[in-house]
């Protein structure tokens, strides 16, 4: 009987609020994103740009995925997701008016107003753009906080790649770097051709002062350190978005850990310096 | 007739099941109707297309979920199983026959060539094949349910989730674990019991403990089994060679890490 | 303090359950003391014992004498009570285009009967781990604990390595000494709480006197003394931290059957599966959380394969969590020396000479 | 083959029956060609696997035989090596293995009346079509078959399999409390059996009789089910377990992979299951089921096959009072089993299969190691009774359209139950045989 009090909140830890999808976005052939408001009224949840939610297909399971709509938006919640699994597949074929279950939201976040006074470097691959893109709104909607802001992108093929409209959009700013590349061209590509980790070493950023968000597969990312590194990037500038199996999102299930983190508490955003030598290790 | 008609006016997009038997004791279909409690409502949710054990109605493919129970033992049959993986959108092996060749598979180990000898001399039983094989070995297979017989709590489980599109709940870890969660008391530990549990696949609900026997295999190999350190300790608990032989291969004696474990 | 008789101990009983508590404490089934509910003292296993524990062997004995606690652990801890086996996190209904989830369901009061010094521990450490989970705290909070001193170390036992054990404390209710000797059989009862307190004080029996303290004393030296198995845990964590690529894994893995049991019986492994359920017409749904394991290759399954594919791999996830990670996580270790894992590994890896093993190499 | 007059009527594969068979029907004009009643189980070769196993591996291997009745498999195996090693499973132990036997009984029965026959009376393709119009029976029948699965279940730890038996005995004994708990439910079951059988007594009947030979197993003390003395034929003949070889030889057809038997003397068919013992062991059922099988139109030495569902539904119910009476009786028994300690030597088993005499015999060494097994599966002998009775009977309705004859036919080799899947043995057992 010497239980510890039990904070406020905690009793719905497990229990997923309805949203209601208000709208969906068909980005890819088997990426989608939906836009998400309470089933009951009121506002969404508040979250901190490269957050995630546990989302809820009523009866099927439940999975996490990042948030990728604007934060200070205060609009609906969005996420962007790819079809991969009964889950998301089932997720796909939901439409407006559908309902599913939200908690969160849960995990670190992207350091944007730590990196206020730097030089930005936004690297993602694939779908790994979604969870980098609260942290692009944050430094367009803050743009003068920061020195040079740059985005790297890259994809499989050219129809693999996200957000094309906003990416156009971005790329006409003038006071952005958005340089995109895919590994593999369709004949009507005339942008670069290569891997994602090669741009780092354009874009004219101070490696000195930069901080760098990075977020795709486990080993573009590792090879992305490698070259921020290189060019002089400090381990502690450099910060990356894990992922691992997630039952719970809140440390209890023991399926994230990596080594002594959990990837969804701890994480999933680690700077380099703390996940390094662990992501070194074979199978840990 | 009438009755069947009816049941398709009211829901004429009902996913269509058909179980199919190849060589096997029936067990594992009977399985489905050993489902008092559900099998109505399974009926509403299906149409069973396909069930001669159960129904005279024979509706034609292509069938959203086929059931295969059985293993492939004669000529007909291989090619029988390409024809029901053409017609089947998924196609779920149930229990021990249809995902290893089952204890017909014991046949496995005699010499081919003698047994080929005999039977070509025997032309009216030329429709034998020398070897009893998993439906695996012939045609993709979306979902396996192990046992000998299946666990009826798998197969609901299973087609709940296959209505659904829910993944099929057929976790591939050891038995030891639900031995423990169900509270049973270790008979390897406890009594010096040889028991097949570290190694056998979970889904029977560890009954051979449960009963305080040691586990015999009919769930088949878990992922990764560690069969060699198995056999080790078996040894140090005092079985001989050809007693851990026949432990490995009686009923999933088709199944690679059985088949190797018994024959090391 | 208070001397309670084999009364008075029936008394205790008693009163729990007349407090509306279902008790659950040792009993003998199938060659082996397991947990279950109990109504009156007899139905402990009286007489018995189980102190002669090794890696993958378990056997009771009988004892000489009629001692009711004289045994250590079984395979069975607390977490099956306070973190069960298989739990309902939630239920759920379809409803117009959403859902709705039922009410939780209020948990059952318990008082646990006979806990020793080193589950006493493992409850502290899962009361860290749950420290937000709706569920276990409320079972946790409905819970009575009856701990029990040992007074005898098994085979396994490490307690003291672990600085856990064999002395209760703290976080009990009640903590009793047994004294077994020709010459009386007794009690010696010591609140941990208000509530154990207000209850002692209800019970028959008299003040205990400092011979009756110096005998529990020298009872539970007796247990510290005698234990099975040792872990030198100084400067053991960094030297793992230094090991994750050490060949003694596979060394190990050999060995291992990544059976899971080790991770099943150990009251401070918490791993869990969580799975959605619904009803075959899809209207209804649960979603159960239920024991997993680290040795399991699902456990680190993500799109595109699984972390921990080799056994290696597992074994060094568990060993390290347990007595590295641990510390970083929650501030204590994984392992309280209760040594089920040795006992109950079917091939009888034992943690305590494999972490040697390591730090030596 | 096949003339411009001739009509071959084919059954591809039989619907309900429990594993596969085909039947061909070759009419010319007004006159039957030829009937096939064809086993196309593929052949599993139990006898020959069996050899080299230890004996008490067997009632787990044998079991494998049929899902459908897998405790008949054990415990005919059980009592054959028992009767080698000179041990007799008695008091607790037998009150048990004679309880799971009644749950087989009624889980099987029960599948059979209502799943699989009852929608031939009625003209529907399947149990789900007849619960459209007889909700209440189908609910209420597989309420009293999962009594019996839960029966298993209780004392064999699983209905299909049950891995809980063992020579001289099992492994575990159920608590006393556990099978106390299904009383209530047998008690609803036996009442709703007998509103059950009301339904089935009233069905139409196809006025068919044979002159059969019956056999059947017979306990001095009780209606046989788990175990018998004797084998007991309506010809009078009495032999013991050890003279079943001697009674029935067992030949290979062509046109099926199953052995059949018939009489070694006379060459004829004889007929097992429910309809047999009903006949042969009528006096052992309690007087008032006696005079129920009366009243629902089962007289004594009743010949006509289709009334086999009734039969099923008097020893239901025979089942069902036997179980509570044993589950009354029962005491948990100080150990689980008696030793059985292997000695080189020939055992006898027979028990009472839903469908009839199942048989078994082993020879085993000192070691007890299995030198020989013989099983004998109560369809395969019943399947020349079969191929007998589909003469006669489609000879008098040659009349009929193809679809009628074909569902009359279909129907009457279904008053068998036939269990196809447990027809073990074939012809070339001598190949397996073989040293490979
Ligand atoms: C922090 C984080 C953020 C993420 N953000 C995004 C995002 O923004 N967009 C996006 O598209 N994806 C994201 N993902 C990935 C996404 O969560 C997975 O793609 C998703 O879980 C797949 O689920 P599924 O049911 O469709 O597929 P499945 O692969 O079937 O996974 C379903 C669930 O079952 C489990 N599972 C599946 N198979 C097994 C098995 N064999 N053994 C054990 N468990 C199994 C998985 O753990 C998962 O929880 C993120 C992942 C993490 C960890
Ligand atoms: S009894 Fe068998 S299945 Fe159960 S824990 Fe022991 S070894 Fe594993
Ligand atoms: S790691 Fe082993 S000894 Fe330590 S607490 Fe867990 S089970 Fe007990
Ligand atoms: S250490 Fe022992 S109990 Fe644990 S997984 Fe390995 S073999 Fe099983």
């Amino acid at each position: 009987m010497s239980a510890l009090p039990l904070p406020a909140g905690d009793a719905l830890l497990w229990r997923p609020e309805p949203y209601r999808i208000e709208r969906v976005r068909r980005d890819l052939a088997d990426t989608f994103s939906l836009d998400l408001v309470p089933a009951g009224g009121g506002a969404p949840l508040a979250f901190r740009p490269g957050q995630f939610n546990m989302l809820y297909a009523f009866g099927l399971g439940e999975v996490p995925i990042s948030i990728s709509g604007d934060a200070e938006a205060g609009g609906p919640l969005v996420h962007t997701i790819r079809a991969v699994g009964p889950v998301t597949e089932a997720m796909r074929g939901l439409r407006a008016g559908a309902v599913l279950g939200v908690r969160g939201p849960f995990g670190s976040h992207w350091p944007v107003v730590e990196a206020e006074g730097m030089d930005l470097v936004i690297i993602a691959g694939g779908v790994g753009l979604a969870p980098l893109r609260p942290a692009i709104y944050y430094a367009l909607r803050h743009r003068r906080r920061f020195g040079r802001v740059c985005i790297f992108y890259g994809a499989r093929t050219p129809d693999d790649l996200l957000y094309k409209a906003e990416l156009k959009r971005w790329r006409g700013e003038f006071d952005l770097v958005v340089d995109v590349t895919v590994d593999r061209a369709s004949h009507d590509w005339a942008g670069k051709v290569g891997v994602v980790t090669r741009l780092v070493e354009g874009g004219g950023y101070d490696p000195l002062h930069t901080v760098a968000l990075v977020c795709g597969p486990e080993v573009m990312m590792r090879y992305a350190a490698r070259a921020l590194l290189a060019r002089g990037v400090a381990r502690e500038g450099i910060f990356l978005s894990l992922e691992r199996n997630m039952k719970c999102a809140v440390g209890l299930c023991g399926h994230c850990q990596l080594g002594p983190h959990f990837v969804c508490k701890d994480g999933p955003v680690f700077r380099l310096d703390q996940v390094e030598r662990l992501l070194a290790v074979d199978e840990l | 007739m009438n009755t069947r008609s009816a049941r398709n006016a009211q829901a004429p997009r009902r996913p269509r099941l058909a179980v199919w038997k190849f060589a096997s004791c029936d067990g594992c279909q009977l399985s489905l109707l050993d489902c008092e409690d559900e099998l109505l409502a399974v009926a509403e949710a299906v149409e069973l297309a396909y069930f001669p054990e159960a129904t005279s109605t024979v509706l034609p493919g292509p069938y959203d979920i086929s059931l295969v129970e059985g293993s492939i033992t004669t000529p007909h049959d291989r090619e029988r199983i390409q024809q029901v993986r053409r017609q089947s959108k998924r196609l779920v092996t149930i229990g021990a026959c249809a995902t290893s060749g089952g204890i017909q598979a014991l046949r496995n180990g005699r010499d081919v060539t003698e047994f080929a000898r005999i039977v070509y001399a025997r032309p009216e039983y030329i429709d034998t094949l020398a070897t009893s094989t998993p439906i695996a070995a012939h045609v993709r297979v979306d979902h396996e349910l192990r046992g000998c017989p299946i666990d009826k709590g798998q197969l609901l489980a299973t087609l709940a989730a296959l209505l659904h599109g829910r993944r099929p709940p057929l976790p591939s870890h050891s038995v030891c674990e639900a031995c423990k969660r169900a509270g049973h008391v270790c008979v390897m530990v406890a009594h010096g019991t040889p028991c097949l549990g570290p190694v056998t696949q979970t889904g029977c609900g560890a009954l051979c403990p449960g009963c305080a026997r040691g586990c015999y295999g009919c769930f088949g190999p878990k992922e990764t089994p560690n069969t060699a350190a198995l056999s080790a300790h078996l040894a140090a608990l005092g079985m001989d060679d050809a007693a851990r032989r026949r432990l490995y291969q009686t009923f999933n004696a088709g199944a690679e890490a059985f088949r190797k474990a018994g024959d090391a | 303090m208070k001397r309670l008789t084999l009364d008075g101990l029936e008394a205790l009983f008693a009163a729990l359950r007349g407090q509306g508590f279902e008790l659950i404490g040792p009993q003998l089934r199938d060659a082996a003391l397991v947990l279950g509910p109990l109504e009156h003292a007899a139905e402990l296993p009286v007489g018995w014992t189980d102190t002669a524990q090794d890696g993958g062997r378990y056997r009771l004995a009988r004892r000489p004498d009629r001692a009711h606690f004289g045994y250590v652990v079984g395979p069975q801890s607390w977490k099956r009570y306070l973190f069960p086996p298989e739990e309902v996190l939630f239920r759920a209904r379809r409803s117009g285009e959403g859902f709705a989830l039922d009410p939780a369901e209020p948990p059952p009061r318990r008082a646990f009967i006979g806990v020793r010094a080193c589950d006493l521990a493992a409850i502290q450490v899962q009361d860290r781990i749950f420290v937000h989970d709706p569920g276990y705290q409320a079972r946790r909070a409905a819970a009575f604990i009856v701990a029990v001193n040992c007074t005898e170390a098994g085979g396994t036992c490490f307690c003291v390595s672990q600085d856990t054990g064999p002395q209760a404390r703290g976080g009990f209710d009640l903590a009793l000494t047994e004294l077994c000797t020709d010459a009386r059989h007794a009690f010696v009862a010591e609140a941990g709480s208000a509530a154990g307190a207000a209850l002692l004080d209800a019970l028959p029996g008299e003040a205990a006197d400092a011979a009756d303290l110096a005998a529990a004393r020298d009872a539970i030296a007796h247990a510290a003394a005698h234990m099975g198995r040792r872990l030198d845990n100084a400067g053991l964590a960094e030297a793992l931290r230094a090991r994750l690529e050490h060949p003694h894994w596979q060394q190990v893995a050999e060995r291992c059957l990544s059976c899971g049991n080790c991770t099943m019986v150990c009251p401070t492994c918490f791993c869990a599966n969580v799975e959605d359920r619904a009803s075959l017409d899809g209207d209804s749904a649960e979603r159960v959380r239920s024991w997993d394991s680290c040795f399991n290759l699902e456990h680190s399954y993500i799109v595109g394969g699984n972390v921990r594919s080799s056994g290696a791999a597992r074994y060094r996830q568990w060993l390290t969590h347990k007595l590295a990670h641990w510390h970083d996580q929650f501030g204590v270790s994984g392992c309280t020396g209760c040594g089920r894992c040795i006992t109950w590994c079917p091939v009888g890896i034992d943690i305590t000479a494999e972490a040697a093993a390591l730090r030596a190499g | 083959m096949t003339t411009s007059r001739t009509r071959v009527i084919e059954v591809d594969t039989l619907a309900r029956v429990e594993g596969e068979g085909a039947l061909t029907l070759r009419v010319r004009g007004e006159q039957l060609l030829g009937v096939e009643f064809r086993i196309f189980e593929p052949p599993r070769f139990f006898e020959a696997f069996l050899r080299g196993r230890d004996f008490r591996e067997v009632p787990d291997i044998t079991a494998r035989i049929c899902g459908i009745c897998p405790i008949a498999y054990m415990m005919g195996a059980s009592q054959a090596l028992e009767d080698v090693c000179g041990v007799t499973v008695d008091g607790t132990l037998r009150v048990l293995r004679r309880l799971i036997y009644c749950g087989e009984w009624i889980e099987s029965h029960v599948l059979h009346m209502f799943l699989l026959h009852l929608p031939d009376f009625l003209g529907v393709p399947d149990a789900v079509a007849l619960a459209a119009t007889h909700r209440e029976a189908v609910t209420q029948a597989l309420r009293v078959k999962k009594l019996g699965n839960e029966i298993m279940r209780a004392v064999g730890g699983r209905e299909i399999h049950p891995v809980n038996l063992q020579l001289g005995g099992f492994y575990r004994a159920p608590e006393r409390s556990r099978l106390a708990a299904l009383l209530p439910e047998i008690a609803w079951s036996e009442a709703a059996l007998r509103h059950l059988l009301d339904v089935l007594a009233a069905l139409h009947f196809p006025a068919f009789e044979v002159d059969y030979e019956f056999m059947a197993l017979r306990h001095p003390d009780e209606y046989a089910i788990d175990r018998g003395e004797q084998l007991v034929t309506s010809t009078g003949i009495a032999a013991p377990l050890s003279g079943y070889d001697a009674l029935l030889t067992e030949n290979h057809v062509r046109h099926s992979t199953a052995l059949q038997s018939r009489r070694a003397d006379t060459g004829t068919p004889v007929h097992l299951g429910p309809l047999a013992r009903v006949n042969l062991n009528r006096a052992q059922l309690p007087a008032e089921l006696q005079v129920l099988a009366e009243a629902l139109g089962l007289p004594p030495d009743c010949r006509n096959p289709f009334k086999a569902i009734l039969a099923r539904g008097i020893e239901v119910l025979y089942a069902l009072g036997e179980a509570r009476r044993l589950i009354e009786a029962y005491r948990e028994p100080a150990t689980p089993a008696v030793t059985v300690e292997p000695r080189a030597g020939t055992g006898f088993g027979a028990t009472e299969a839903p469908r009839g005499i199942c048989y078994h015999r082993y020879a085993i060494d000192a070691g007890g190691q299995v030198l020989d097994a013989k099983i004998v599966a109560p369809t395969s002998v019943n399947q020349r009774q079969i191929e007998a009775d589909l003469y006669r009977f489609a000879a008098t309705r040659l009349a009929l359209p193809d679809a009628e004859l074909r569902h009359d036919c279909e129907q009457l080799i279904r008053n068998y139950d036939p269990c196809i899947s447990c027809s073990t043995h074939f012809l070339d057992l001598r190949i397996e045989r073989e040293p490979g």
